[in-house]
């Protein structure tokens, strides 16, 4: 007996809804970008971070809530001696073996975490003043832009925020069993965002920018 | 809601962290050598004071590291952070 | 009736309403007419409609006393149906296109309202009568007198279905938080905003200008107005800069956290903004806050001050001049200071309707003195009102002077009133600030505040207009200088403006004289002098005892006008000083804010998230019943058509018993512990020894709290020598894995273990049953299920179904039983390709509840059900997983006399003697028939209570676990459960009901 | 005593009210009593008032370091209930409550104590079995309770939502007939009163300043108003009790945290009990004046300010609106904050101490106010004769070396 292999994402029936959130993404737009590879990495990196850069082709970044990106990676700070490794799909295999190989005898743990998060990328004007309504961070242009990251909470999830781009493109890490719930939660959000463009949408839009 | 400076992550909302309760609070060295008294006052009975506070949080939502904070309980004024392992501000006057 | 005509009171070519835009409205039934930029109460006012409202208590006739949010009596019922919201204040409803209002709290019509009888009992319904009567006889209590007072209760009322609207909420950080956009606002933000700060302005008012919208003024040769308009243009078109009209700042909380309401579409009437949040919610995070919330004009408390037609000098100005309504044809102002005064001769100017100032200062201002000769004003010196007459409005007052006697009736048909200016203290006082009082302005201000606040304009007792600009010029200064900014801070705070007030709280105290009429304090509560006099005399001479007794100050304007006017009574009474006596301490909201408002985004489906599996879908398109744990929802049981929660329990656990189940286990917590030293940390944590389990193997395990009750339970497997993985109960995931960074990072940061949740990469599925292993088989030719190569309590690698997979062998149900985990994204296609691989073996999914059932009958406890926080890992039978060799978390406490003690409360099981009678769980045992009852001597019969109870199909017989006192010494004996009205008896046991040595976990291999 | 009635309040009414005597006499310190109570909250008085009562000694002081009934006292939600899990809590409040149906005349003043009914509301299937553990419990207590279904509980106040598609399902609840509300500055004030009439000497702003001791027991308290002798001290002062008891060198199980409450806008009668629900932490119940009273939860941190946070208030509100849906456009009028004294085991402590002469009345966290007859019933026992009244004798200091706790937390709502 076999299963499919075919993976399910946990947001694989949203897509419909993420695309009519999508119409004007200058102003708003949302999609789940799936299956990338997430690894947890905890090590000194201070003492050890050349075996990792040896193996991800990418540095640990080692300014808390920052980001840093090379070869295939990006690694993101989420604590003194924790990363996540984001890489693409089906990395997570080789990357798990050899990062525990390079780091064999030195304490550390690597974790694969690829089915543990999905990932939300929204962009667009609204997108700052959707997540300012529900994340207690300051999401101002000048003070979260790349190569920033941070944990925080979106609404009643935790979440990670990476700005990978200051236009804004923002990707939003979360858990599988919340995915619902924030993907619902920023539906809403940029929904009332929209209906209240003559009102006062771009003028909030514009001072968060 | 505090304001609190994470000594990893800076200045975040209280949101985010959660209270440990009373900073400094050793486990006694041989728990088995000490009296019932002695052992109720590891377990249960904590100082409470009316000033400065010297207090365990952690940044439950963020990098999740534990750390100690210096707070006065009348003002919620927070005069220190300190990581764990690091001596308490000295006793103000 | 034209809207024109019908606008009786409304002054030719004067305010700023737009007369091109006429508003229909309704008031009580009856339609009326306004134009847009008035407020409905000025729209009423212009219809010559003065009587609006009645008050709490005595439902007297009650108009408008001001034109803001401190209006105590002008509460309207605005709109219907759904859209309906009680107690508004009608000064600050901005009118719209058919809005709907009515008076509250009087019937049959505020005309004419029959509970006005209550002013003939005011004599006994003075502050407090309510605790000297309804005493007798007792029962009348709840049967007659507390229903009368209750039907008496409340103002308006709440709508009675779900609100239309919606709310939202925004975070917002920012260098500078300037609260208030009037002179001194406008003033301060315009120095943030030019040097590029980051700065939100918030205005309450519907645009910028505060008194520049109601007083004539010029500023830097423009009309005040216009000044204000340019403000406002400049800053809104920073980028830097948020500038929020409509938006009240309610709350100031630690660390410059700082609360605002903002009404986004109140104005356009209901309905009108489909999708658009209705209110916002703004939390602002400020590194710095100037308060300019500018002052409250206060009245003088004379006999029948609150008769409709007597208002503050500040509204009947600005009536006049922003709305352009006349009070009425002939008007005389009572002002004991330069202000109100000034107020007055404002008003006359556009209103043409003041005949008289009454002034008790010997020497009003001279130049202020010749203004009124100009406009034809008599200013009577040495004066006071004493008494107003009128019934439904005022029509007369008599005057008298300060010193000697001698009264003068003075026909009128309006009153002014100004007694001075409260400072709008509130939000400083909540940072927490200190206030001091001003014997020389007669006002309380801001002092000293432990957050970096600035206040600025009337606030800081710089009332003039001049003196308002520079003031806020400064504080913007100051606080550009505080956040480092090259910019002077100007010279410290000059002398403050003068008021020349003569303080007048209460005429009848300062004439000394008894004087007719009621003398109102707090018009909404409908207090008066004589109630805080009797508060004095009966010993509640702390002002929060005043409060407390007399209610001054509790109404819906929260004492904005009544505060200090009570508290300066209080104190006369009690020949202290003002400063002596105190105030009270103001607290949020500062003006009240709807419920939905708070909740904001946080309703039906984002109430709460709602934490579902991958295998959810599944569930739902196969008719399961959830439960909800914690955030969780999980399948309870699968019922097939016409099943209720018995019948597929009892087929889902004779199925798990005779053939097999499946049930989706991923919801419980796993914990990937890596490092040299995570044996020893487990070690630590959990009551048994870890060091010698061998790779591959799995191992059930306890924690204690250092009290040494159950924390949490679970089988940990070793996945390699330096890793564990460990599983944890579903509600306590993240309670445990926050417990083990605790001890990690605070108590043995020398111990080399790393702990990562990996709850959700892993799906579970946990096949169960005699025909586990043969589906398993099916699913899994290429691995080797027999007992000899997978033992029990093991764990392989594999591929199950074509996916890579870890397969557990481990039984929370006494069956032969895997639990295949696989990466979560592969979780339905496993659990699809498990349901078709089980068809031919009689597979069935199980919910929890089959899962509970068959985990009591092998007596497994549950967190949470066999333990509240009060259990030993000894008192639910667990002592052979508690190690006597090595220390653990919680062991030091076995020791203690009450722990160690002999006959606490066992976990043992119960046979219902009645095999069909399933206990309620919680219901509770006695011993004997004899002492089943409360004994007021002995106490409590209970032994114990049950905790877990089902019908078991296996046993044919319902069973029960239960603690109960010393229950293991008690195997064998009868008990009785004390349920409802009888006594069932039960046989006491051993908790486990079947296969007591451990067969059938082999299966048949 | 000038009593208390509605022929007395018409006979004053016709002279304006004007020969009511004070509640209470704002006395002076003398320099030596037989007792001193430190803390003139609801609790202190009423200790100091069954002192005199029932056991005759009446020279007593009450300091109170501001005005009386300012703590706790005025600043909770007024419910009063008895049904609480264990037997030796169990047996406390019911006499409290007890005390309570006979207080109006006790006191002779109207406490405004209305017996509307408690709910306490289940949320999911561990809500249902520990409400039915307590309802059983309480009855085999001789305390009133019942099990409603979610109808019964709609019939009983019908403005609830009971669908079950709600996020916090109804799925039925405690219900305590005799539980209520009553009017919470009224207790403070009928209490000193009370004892007032029987020679208690109430002290308003006295602070006690330092406790002091000879040879292990105490003699008298410092204070801003001098040295005051007693070899009796009962420390009652809530949240201030660790500050108090470190002036003699006691270190206890408590943590002061800030508990908010709030009142909406007076509306016109519609919400007919008090209601309940720990799991989403609402309660809510009406007043006599048409305020919804809603208390909020507690700060986790340990403070001493009167306020507390604002998303403390905002998760109430969501978790109220759930449960209440008429209620979103009703307006919240005045929030306030107390200052909770909270015990590990959610239990109060009313005991003797080390010091010999010093007790303590603490640690009810944030459920003093229905136990404010009934915890001044049995402290002015242990002060009086030194050992403590059957109904506070689990309540002792040592329970926390013993290991017996009297865990009122309600068991852990978790589950597998």
């Amino acid at each position: 007996m076999t299963a499919s292999t075919d993976r399910v994402s946990p947001l694989e029936n949203w897509t419909a809804r993420f695309a009519a959130a999508s119409a004007t993404p200058v102003q708003f737009s949302i999609r789940e970008v799936a299956f990338a590879t997430h690894i947890n990495l905890r090590v000194d990196a201070a003492a050890f971070g050349a075996k990792v850069r040896a193996v991800l082709g990418c540095d640990l970044p080692v300014v808390a809530n920052t980001w840093t990106t090379g070869g295939e990676c990006s690694a993101i700070w989420l604590g003194p001696d924790e990363w996540l490794v984001v890489a693409p799909d089906g990395r997570n295999e080789s990357f798990c073996a050899d990062l525990r190989t390079a780091l064999s005898g030195v304490h550390h743990a690597v974790t694969d975490l690829s089915a543990n998060r999905t990932m939300l990328e929204i962009a667009g004007s609204d997108a700052r003043v959707a997540l300012a309504k529900g994340c207690p961070l300051d999401l101002h242009g000048s003070a979260f832009k790349p190569p920033q990251s941070a944990q925080s909470l979106l609404a009643k999830s935790q979440v990670l925020l990476q700005c990978v781009d200051a236009n804004p493109v923002i990707r939003v890490f979360v858990r599988n069993s919340f995915a619902a719930y924030v993907a619902e939660w920023l539906l809403d959000a940029a929904a009332e965002l929209a209906a209240s463009r003559n009102l006062d949408t771009p003028r909030i839009a514009n001072r968060l920018a | 809601m505090l304001q609190i400076d994470c000594p990893w992550c800076g200045m975040r909302e209280e949101m985010e962290f959660s209270y440990g309760g009373q900073a400094h609070v050793a486990y006694p060295k041989d728990p088995h050598a000490v009296s019932d008294e002695d052992w109720a006052q590891y377990l249960f009975m904590r100082d409470n004071p009316k000033g400065l506070f010297l207090e365990r949080w952690v940044h439950s939502q963020g990098c999740r590291r534990w750390f100690n904070v210096e707070r006065h309980t009348v003002t919620h004024e927070i005069t220190a952070v300190y990581k764990p392992g690091e001596p308490p501000p000295a006793a103000k006057p | 009736m034209s809207g024109t005509a019908a606008n009786i009171a409304r002054i030719e070519g004067a305010g700023k309403i737009d007369r091109t835009r006429p508003l229909a409205f309704t008031f009580n039934g009856r339609k009326l007419q306004g134009y847009a930029g008035d407020t409905l109460a000025s729209a009423l006012l212009a219809n010559g409609i003065h009587l609006v409202a009645r008050s709490f208590k005595y439902h007297r006739p009650r108009g408008m006393l001001t034109a803001g949010n401190e209006e105590p009596n002008a509460l309207v019922q605005l709109e219907r149906g759904p859209y309906t919201e009680p107690n508004l204040r009608a000064t600050e409803i901005e009118l719209y296109e058919g809005l709907d209002a009515s008076s509250v709290n009087c019937f049959p019509n505020v005309q004419f309202d029959l509970r006005a009888i209550n002013g003939l009992a005011s004599s006994i319904l003075v502050a407090g009568f309510y605790n000297k009567t309804f005493m007798w006889p007792k029962g009348f209590w709840k049967k007659v007198y507390e229903p009368a007072l209750r039907a008496a209760a409340g103002l308006g009322v709440a709508p009675d279905s779900p609100d239309p609207d919606t709310y939202d909420r925004m975070h917002w950080h920012c260098d500078v938080l300037v609260v208030g956009a009037g002179p001194a606002g406008l003033s301060a933000s315009l120095q943030a905003g030019r040097r590029g700060v980051r700065t939100v302005i918030v205005e309450e008012a519907p645009e910028a200008g505060g008194s520049l919208l109601q007083r004539p003024a010029t500023i830097d040769g423009v009309a005040g107005t216009e000044w204000a308009s340019k403000a406002f243009a400049e800053l809104d078109a920073m980028p830097n800069v948020l500038f929020l009209c409509r938006t009240s700042v309610f709350g100031y909380y630690d660390h410059n956290y700082l609360m605002a309401v903002e009404h986004r579409t109140d104005h356009l009437g209901p309905g009108r903004s489909p999708g658009v949040a209705r209110k916002r919610l703004w939390h602002f995070r400020a590194k710095r806050v100037v308060l300019a919330t500018g002052a409250h004009e206060r009245p003088i408390v004379f006999g029948n001050n609150d008769l409709p037609g007597i208002v503050l000098a500040n509204a009947a100005c600005t009536y006049a001049t922003r709305y352009g309504v006349s009070l009425g044809k002939c008007g005389v102002a009572f002002v004991n200071n330069d202000h109100g005064f000034a107020l007055a001769l404002e008003t006359q100017a556009v209103a043409r309707n003041i005949a008289m100032i009454i002034d008790p200062r010997p020497d009003p201002d001279d130049a202020l003195v010749k203004r009124a000769a100009a406009l034809g004003v008599r200013v009577l010196c040495n004066s006071v009102i004493a008494t107003a007459h009128g019934w439904n409005r005022v029509s007369s007052v008599d005057i008298c002077p300060t010193r000697g006697t001698g009264l003068a009736r003075l026909e009128c048909d309006h009153v002014l009133v100004s007694g001075g200016l409260n400072p709008a203290v509130h939000l400083y006082s909540q940072a927490p600030g200190k206030l001091r009082y001003d014997a020389n302005l007669a006002c309380f201000l801001p002092d000293q505040c432990i957050q970096t606040v600035e206040v600025a304009g009337a606030l800081n007792a710089r009332f003039s207009l001049d003196s308002a600009l520079e003031d806020g010029a400064l504080a913007g200064k100051r606080t550009l200088h505080t956040l480092g900014q090259a910019v002077d801070a100007g010279a410290p705070a000059e002398a403050k403006d003068e008021l020349h007030i003569l303080p007048v709280w209460s005429v009848q105290a300062q004439l000394g004289l008894k004087l007719p009429g009621k003398h109102f304090v707090d018009y909404q509560n409908d207090v008066t002098e004589a109630d805080i006099l009797l508060a004095s005399r009966e010993g509640f001479r702390s002002v929060e005892h005043t409060k407390r007794y007399t209610t001054t100050g509790m109404a819906t304007d929260q004492g904005k006008t009544s505060n200090v006017i009570g508290l300066a009574i209080l104190a006369a009474s009690l020949g202290k000083p003002i400063p002596e006596v105190g105030t009270t301490t103001f607290r949020p909201p500062f003006t009240p804010v709807t419920f939905g408002a708070i909740a904001g985004r946080d309703r039906g489906s984002l109430s709460d998230p709602v934490r579902t599996t991958p295998m959810h879908a599944w569930h739902v398109d196969n008719g399961a019943v959830f439960e909800d744990v914690g955030q969780w929802k999980r399948p309870w049981y699968f019922p097939k058509p016409g099943e209720d929660l018995h019948a597929a329990v009892a087929r889902e656990t004779k199925a798990l018993r005779t053939t097999a189940g499946v049930m989706d286990a991923t919801t419980l917590g796993k914990i990937d512990i890596q490092g040299a030293d995570a044996a020893e940390f487990l070690n630590r944590v959990y009551t048994n020894a870890w060091t010698k389990l061998a790779v591959g193997s799995c191992r059930y395990g306890v924690m204690c709290r250092p009290d040494g009750m159950v924390m949490d339970d679970g089988v940990t497997a070793r996945l390699a020598d330096d890793r564990f993985l460990m599983t944890t109960t579903t509600g306590n995931a993240a309670r445990v894995l926050d417990w083990l960074e605790e001890w990690l990072q605070t108590e043995w940061p020398e111990l080399e273990v790393y702990c990562t949740t990996v709850t959700e990469q892993w799906a579970t599925t946990a096949v169960v049953g005699p025909n586990a292993r043969k589906i398993l088989k099916a699913l899994a030719p290429d691995m080797d299920f027999s007992n000899a190569a997978f033992p029990f309590m093991t764990f392989r690698e594999g591929v199950v179904a074509g996916l890579a997979a870890r397969v557990f062998r481990i039984s929370f149900n006494g069956e032969l039983s895997y639990e295949i985990n696989v990466p979560s994204w592969h979780g339905l296609a496993l659990w699809r390709a498990v349901i078709e691989a089980g068809k031919p073996h009689g597979l069935t999914p199980y919910g929890t509840e089959t899962m509970h059932v068959a985990r009591a009958e092998k007596g497994y406890i549950i967190i949470g059900q066999e333990t509240d926080g009060t259990v030993t890992p000894q008192d639910v039978g667990l002592e052979w997983a508690v190690s006597k060799q090595k220390d653990f978390i919680g062991k030091r406490s076995f020791s203690r006399s009450d722990t160690a003690r002999a006959g606490r409360k066992q976990l043992v099981g119960l046979l219902p003697q009645d095999k069909a009678f399933v206990a309620p769980e919680g219901s509770h045992l006695v011993a004997s028939p004899e002492r089943s009852t409360f004994d007021p001597r002995l106490g409590s019969p209970s032994i114990g209570h049950i905790t877990s109870s089902y019908y078991s199909p296996n046993l044919e017989s319902a069973f029960a676990l239960a603690l109960i006192a010393n229950g293991r010494a008690m195997h064998g004996k009868t008990v009785y459960c004390s349920q409802g009205s009888g006594l069932k008896p039960m046989t006491v046991t051993d908790p486990v009901f079947i296969d007591k040595e451990g067969k059938r976990r082999d299966g048949i291999d | 005593m000038q009593r208390f009635s509605f022929a007395n309040l018409v006979r004053n009414s016709l002279s304006g009210h004007a020969h009511w005597k004070p509640f209470w006499r704002d006395a002076a310190p003398k320099q030596k009593y037989d007792a001193i109570i430190v803390g003139g909250g609801g609790h202190g008085l009423a200790t100091a008032y069954y002192l005199a009562k029932n056991h005759g000694i009446t020279n007593v002081a009450v300091l109170e370091k501001g005005w009386i009934g300012g703590g706790n006292t005025g600043r909770n939600t007024t419910i009063i209930r008895s049904n609480y899990l264990w037997n030796e809590s169990g047996a406390l409040y019911e006499h409290s409550l007890k005390l309570w149906e006979g207080l109006n005349e006790d006191l002779n003043i109207n406490l405004m104590f209305s017996q509307r009914g408690v709910i306490n509301l289940a949320h999911n299937q561990a809500d249902v079995r520990e409400s039915i553990r307590r309802v059983e419990a309480n009855r085999l207590n001789g305390i009133d309770g019942e099990w409603l279904t979610p109808e019964q509980v709609k019939e009983f106040c019908p403005i609830i939502d009971i669908s079950r598609t709600a996020r916090y399902p109804v799925l039925g609840a405690t219900l305590q007939r005799r539980g209520g509300t009553a009017r919470h500055d009224t207790v403070a004030w009928g209490f000193a009163r009370a004892a007032d009439n029987l020679g208690v000497d109430i002290i308003q702003n006295c602070e006690v300043t330092g406790i002091l001791r000879e040879g292990g027991r105490v003699t008298g308290v410092r204070t801003t108003r001098g040295t005051i002798m007693a070899e009796k001290i009962g420390v009652v002062a809530a949240g201030h009790t660790s500050v108090v008891a470190a002036m003699a060198d006691i270190r206890l199980p408590l943590q002061s945290h800030p508990l908010q409450a709030l009142v909406s806008e007076p509306i016109k009668p519609i919400h007919p009990c008090v209601v309940m629900s720990n799991a989403v932490h609402v309660y809510l119940s009406q007043s006599d004046k048409g305020e919804l009273v809603i208390g909020a939860g507690i700060d986790t941190f340990n403070s001493y300010s009167q306020r507390g946070s604002f998303h403390v208030i905002e998760h109430q509100m969501a978790a109220l609106i759930e449960l209440f849906p008429i209620f979103s456009r009703v307006r919240m009028l005045r929030t306030w904050g107390g200052i909770v004294d909270v015990c590990p085991d959610a239990s109060p402590i009313v005991s003797k101490t080390p010091v010999k002469g010093l007790f303590l009345n603490c640690g009810w966290g944030t459920g003093g106010f229905k136990a404010t007859p009934g915890s001044g019933w049995v402290f002015a026992h242990t002060i009086a004769t030194g050992e403590p009244h059957p109904l506070n004798a689990a309540f002792a200091l040592d329970r926390f070396s013993s290991g017996a706790l009297i865990d009122e937390h309600g068991a852990a709502a978790v589950a597998h």
